[in-house]
């Protein structure tokens, strides 16, 4: 049971260390928001995920605990994506240019 | 883990908050700045919680990183973004430095006279503080201590913070407020209702937070009515409850906000949160008791006198978390439009 | 019911305030009364409390919150709040002076703030709430929960002045917050070699046990300045002469006299309650810093007010002056400095209310206070011109009036203790005052020929409306009552509230 | 170092507070006041909790424990509740106090177009 906890964990953790990379090397405001709305949402779920069976007694899963933490990661899931998608938009409209190969627009 | 000092993990968070604060207040972007200072204020939380003060974390976590960061936004929506300075104040930066040095160097020098961290045997933890923590029990059958000291043995303090939330209400109604001097009092003018559509709002935002704010004041009421044995009580659940309403004003407009909730219903509800507070002092006082002891309240309220404390607690927080919640909201509503109550963040 | 008069005088105007911010949205006209009526409820309490203060024994009436009182072992686990000789009197004069005002402002609020007035009253109630917490509270967290309420409140109020009263407010509330943040990493410093936060625990801890510590000796400075930036003391007054000047009359008119002597009075009930005489004499370097602030303080403010022309702030700038002889008189720390300090309070709350009133009224009539537009105001407005004299007077130090006694007392204990240029700024500040009063004699009465004579343009009479008028001249006229009592005063409440003073 | 260990984190909690002081000082920017004002504060409050901490204690909500029962708790494995509530009453004046001061700072930017302290004193004495 641990284990499984560490393993979630463990790959939130990778997950996270990718999205702190790609914040900080992708080119532009749109490729970087994509790292960070994915890769952020994706990563606290897992770690989530991780704590269920953390919390879990000697094999035994807390279920209560186990239901309240489910339904932190439904409301991550819902909020978290749609941040991102509001800051994607706010982006956008105040002229954010997207990223091509030639390099114009930085 | 459990074995370690406090301090072990601490150091990390303290050193990365410090770090937070400076850059707050070094940044040159407000908007960036008041971001900056919304992780500083989470990183607090974190803190607090391994100091195991989970009820300070919790309200930090609303009102430091959720609704004062919001304050902060609405404030520079309606403002401007840059702070760049005119004049550096070169000298006069030395002059604060300097006293603020000297301020701190006076404060270190008291250091050791302090007592170690976390040391169970400091005065502080052993001369009050073990009474509440032994008979929180026996005198309300409160097991969140946390919860009885606020409400009970210091309720006091407690009603004076509710007075604080509903002082600030009625403070930035009367500042930010744009009369169209008007002598008489009347309601202000009916807001025209928006356009069904807009295309500029998000039907993806709207949603979500179509599904978040059930949710969210169900927590809020949970929070408020499970305060004796959870973390949370009436100003965490209020504030929560504040921030759903704040939620669907930026998430929908604003306007939709101001039609519903009128500056009358706001003052109205807030003054009742105040009055529910005082009443139920003023109900054990006719009681028979001294102000504020729910002890008084025994024959109305069931169980025994220990319960009717915890029912007293139960009423006051209700009344705490009503003030809370409208003068959270009525602030916003003021900073976000700049008092005039038409359109805004 | 006796036994609960202690919390109604502090709960009386909270509940004013609140019921004011109902039924402003039902009845607006019934807002004032409410507030009114709240105000009368705490005076009337806190005139009882005298008469029950002097029949008792002990001296002291403690009120113990939700009945938590003492613990044995633990100390006393609630907030209690208490009356004795020393916050008695205060708290009178608090009820009394927010009474008259709240009588007073009602016209000039109707016309200065026409249409904004529906919350004015329900701040007003709330900042008395406040000033009266500061005096009555027996917890120095409770304090700063108050201190913090009486804040809030008179940001707002000043901010209603509209102009420059923003930014003025502004500095206020920085200025404010800094020293309520002082004030509680004081508490915090106190609180950790302690453990309690009640007053009367803290009395027998801290002069006994802890005087060597210096976590404690940090904390009682970290408070002492955190209350003087709350008061306008010397380096931290920049706040003051623009927030009173430019608030509207009404609330310069409660928070001038007010809430400056309640932090003096917070700041001496720490010094000699909390922390004890003995221990104040033993920490010198604050004693004479202190000291030679307050004569700096003096002399700073009686020579800013005499290059200002607008006579508001001029007052202001008394206010700055006046603080220095309270805070001067405590930290003298011998009975006369301590009992002048103490009388000044009260003496110097009527004084500074009287003025602006004067001052309020003059506004009312006239619409401006430049000193070089008030000429022939004494035909004008003879009666107010009349209250304008004396209070000056009073200003000044002429007997009969209280200003005189406090004086008196102050310049013995300076005396005593050896401290010449406390001595010395009271009398040039006396001097400056008095040059203000020949100024505004000569402007007011000598300038305009005599228009009772033939030949002279005549001026009408324009007095202040009577429920201005009256409330001004029974301030006015109490600093002379208050002269006359003063030795019932000192003897009756002042030296029995203050504690044994070693001699030097 | 054997004395200061135990006592760091009074250190950073002072270098918080002063950095909040600081910017209320001599910061130009009245926003930026605001937020200096917040971090005192928030330092004060960390000050607070730090002296009511205990190593290896739990939170104050009393469980059927292992070492501690629910009538006769162990007092020393319970973190002190009376610098949580005192902090709590802080944290909601707090954020009253930076309600207003926001609501003051958008006036004065109304009247000024400006943030900036001199540029205010400037236009004001003009």
């Amino acid at each position: 049971m641990e284990y499984i906890a560490y393993f979630f964990i463990v790959v939130g953790l990778i997950f996270f260390l990718g999205t702190s990379i790609g914040l900080l090397r992708f080119p532009d405001f749109y490729t970087r928001m994509h790292a960070a709305g994915k890769g952020d949402t994706l990563s606290t779920v897992l770690i989530l995920v991780g704590c269920i069976f953390a919390v879990g007694n000697q094999g035994d899963l807390n279920w209560i605990l186990a239901l309240k933490i489910l339904l932190i990661i439904n409301f991550v899931f819902i909020g978290s994506p749609t941040a991102t998608h509001a800051m994607m938009d706010v982006g956008e409209r105040a002229g954010a240019k997207p990223w091509n190969k030639k390099g114009e627009n930085k | 883990m459990a074995d370690l000092p406090i301090w072990h993990y601490d150091t990390l968070f303290l050193t990365l908050a410090l770090l937070f604060g400076i850059t707050a207040l070094a940044m040159q972007n407000l908007m960036g700045a008041a971001i900056v200072f919304g992780a500083y204020s989470f990183l607090m939380c974190l803190i607090w919680t391994t100091m195991g003060a989970v009820d300070v974390a919790f309200t930090e976590a609303a009102v430091g990183a959720g609704v004062s960061t919001v304050f902060i936004f609405a404030t520079i929506y309606n403002t401007g973004v840059s702070a760049t300075p005119n004049s550096p104040r070169i000298a006069f930066k030395i002059f604060a430095g300097l006293i603020a040095f000297g301020t701190g160097a006076f404060l270190l020098s008291a250091l050791p006279d302090f007592p170690d961290w976390g040391d169970p045997k400091s005065p502080v933890n052993s001369t009050i503080a073990p009474y509440y923590i032994a008979n929180s029990i026996t005198d309300a059958h409160v097991p969140n201590i946390v919860t009885t000291v606020l409400a009970d043995y210091r309720g006091f303090d407690t009603l004076l913070e509710t007075t604080v939330v509903f002082i600030a209400c009625i403070a930035i109604y009367s500042i930010l407020r744009i009369d169209n001097a008007k002598s008489k009092v009347t309601e202000p003018d009916i807001i025209t209702s928006p356009p069904a559509y807009d295309p500029t709002d998000s039907l993806i935002i709207r949603q979500a937070s179509r599904i978040m704010v059930p949710f969210m004041q169900l927590f809020a009421l949970y929070v408020i009515a499970h305060g004796h044995y959870s973390p949370g009580g009436g100003f965490q659940g209020g504030v929560i409850l504040g921030a759903s309403i704040i939620l669907l004003s930026i998430s929908f407009d604003l306007k939709h906000v101001l039609q519903q909730w009128t500056e009358k219903k706001i003052m109205i509800l807030t003054a009742l949160g105040v009055l529910i507070y005082a009443m139920v002092g003023l109900a054990c006082i006719l009681m028979d008791g001294v102000y504020l002891d729910y002890a008084a309240l025994d024959s109305v309220l069931p169980g025994d006198e220990a319960y009717a404390r915890s029912h007293g607690i139960l009423l006051v927080e209700i009344g705490v978390g009503i003030t809370v919640m409208f003068s959270m909201i009525g602030i916003y509503i003021n900073l976000a439009s700049n008092g005039r109550f038409d359109r805004g963040l | 019911m006796i036994k609960h008069l202690p919390i109604f005088i502090v709960l009386a105007p909270l509940l004013g305030a609140v019921f004011a911010a109902l039924t402003s949205w039902y009845r607006p006209k019934l807002s004032f009364p409410v507030v009114l009526s709240g105000l009368f409820i705490s005076f009337l309490s806190s005139f009882c409390l005298i008469f029950k203060l002097l029949n008792s024994e002990s001296g002291i009436i403690h009120y113990q919150l939700g009945g938590w009182g003492d613990k044995g072992e633990y100390g006393i686990v609630g907030i209690q709040i208490t009356v004795d000789y020393l916050n008695s009197l205060i708290l009178t004069a608090v009820t009394i002076i927010s009474l008259l005002t709240a009588i007073f402002s009602s016209q000039s609020v109707n016309r200065e703030l026409a249409g904004q007035q529906r919350y004015f009253f329900a701040l007003f109630s709330l900042l008395v709430t406040g000033l009266l917490g500061i005096t009555i509270t027996g917890d120095i967290f409770n304090l700063y929960v108050f201190m913090e309420i009486a804040a809030l409140s008179s940001y707002a109020l000043i901010a209603y002045g509209k102009g420059r009263s923003y930014m003025a407010s502004f500095n206020y509330l920085i200025m404010g917050t800094m020293g309520a943040c002082l004030y509680l990493l004081g508490v915090g410093f106190v609180f950790v070699k302690t453990g309690t936060l009640n007053i009367e625990n803290l009395s027998l801890l801290i002069p006994q046990t802890l005087q060597a510590s210096q976590a404690v000796f940090v904390g009682f400075v970290l408070i002492i300045v955190g209350a003087w930036a709350k008061m306008a003391f010397f380096p931290m007054h920049g706040w003051l002469p623009n927030a009173y000047t430019y608030a509207p009359t009404a609330s310069g008119a409660l928070l001038a006299p007010l809430a400056t002597k309640v932090s003096v009075y917070a700041m001496i009930r720490i010094m000699i309650t909390v922390y004890s005489i003995d221990y104040v004499l033993k920490s010198p370097n604050i004693q004479t810093a202190a000291l030679l602030l307050s004569s700096i303080s003096i002399l700073v403010g009686s020579f800013f007010s005499l290059t200002q022309t607008n006579l508001r702030k001029i007052a202001c700038y008394f206010i700055v002056s006046e603080i220095g002889y309270m805070v001067g008189g405590a930290w003298l720390a011998n009975d006369p400095g301590l009992k002048g300090a103490v009388y000044h309070i009260i003496a110097d709350a009527a004084m500074t209310s009287a003025l602006f009133m004067v001052i309020g009224c003059i506004l009312f009539r006239t619409g401006q206070v430049e000193l070089k537009k008030l000429d022939g105001l004494f035909y004008k407005m003879p009666i107010t011109f009349i209250a304008l004299v004396i209070t000056m007077a009073a200003l000044i130090g002429v007997p009969p009036t209280c200003g005189f006694f406090s004086k008196f007392y102050l310049i013995q204990g300076a005396a005593q203790a050896g401290t010449w240029h406390f001595v010395g700024a009271l009398l040039i500040s006396s001097l400056i005052k008095a040059v203000i009063l020949f100024r505004i004699i000569e402007i007011g009465y000598n300038k305009v020929p005599n228009p009772a004579k033939e030949g002279n343009k005549t001026i009408p009479r324009d007095e202040a409306p009577l429920s201005m008028l009256i409330p001004t001249l029974i301030v006015t006229l109490s600093l002379i009552a208050l002269g006359i009592f003063t030795d019932t005063l000192i003897t009756d409440f002042i030296a029995k509230a203050l504690p044994e003073i070693p001699a030097p | 170092m054997e004395d200061i260990i135990p006592k760091f984190n009074y250190i950073v909690v002072v270098v918080l507070m002063m950095t909040g002081l600081w910017s209320m000082l001599a910061q130009g920017n009245l926003i930026k006041k605001c937020i200096g004002m917040a971090i005192f504060q928030t330092g004060i409050i960390l000050f607070f909790i730090s002296i009511g901490a205990k190593n290896d204690a739990l939170i104050p909500i009393l469980t059927e424990g292992a070492n501690h029962t629910f009538d006769n708790p162990n007092i020393d494995k319970v973190t002190n509740p009376l610098t949580q509530i005192l902090m709590l009453t802080a944290i909601v004046v707090g954020v009253a106090t930076l309600g207003v001061g926001l609501a003051l700072a958008q006036k004065v930017y109304q009247q000024h177009d400006s943030f900036d302290e001199d540029e205010i004193l400037n236009n004001q004495t003009k």
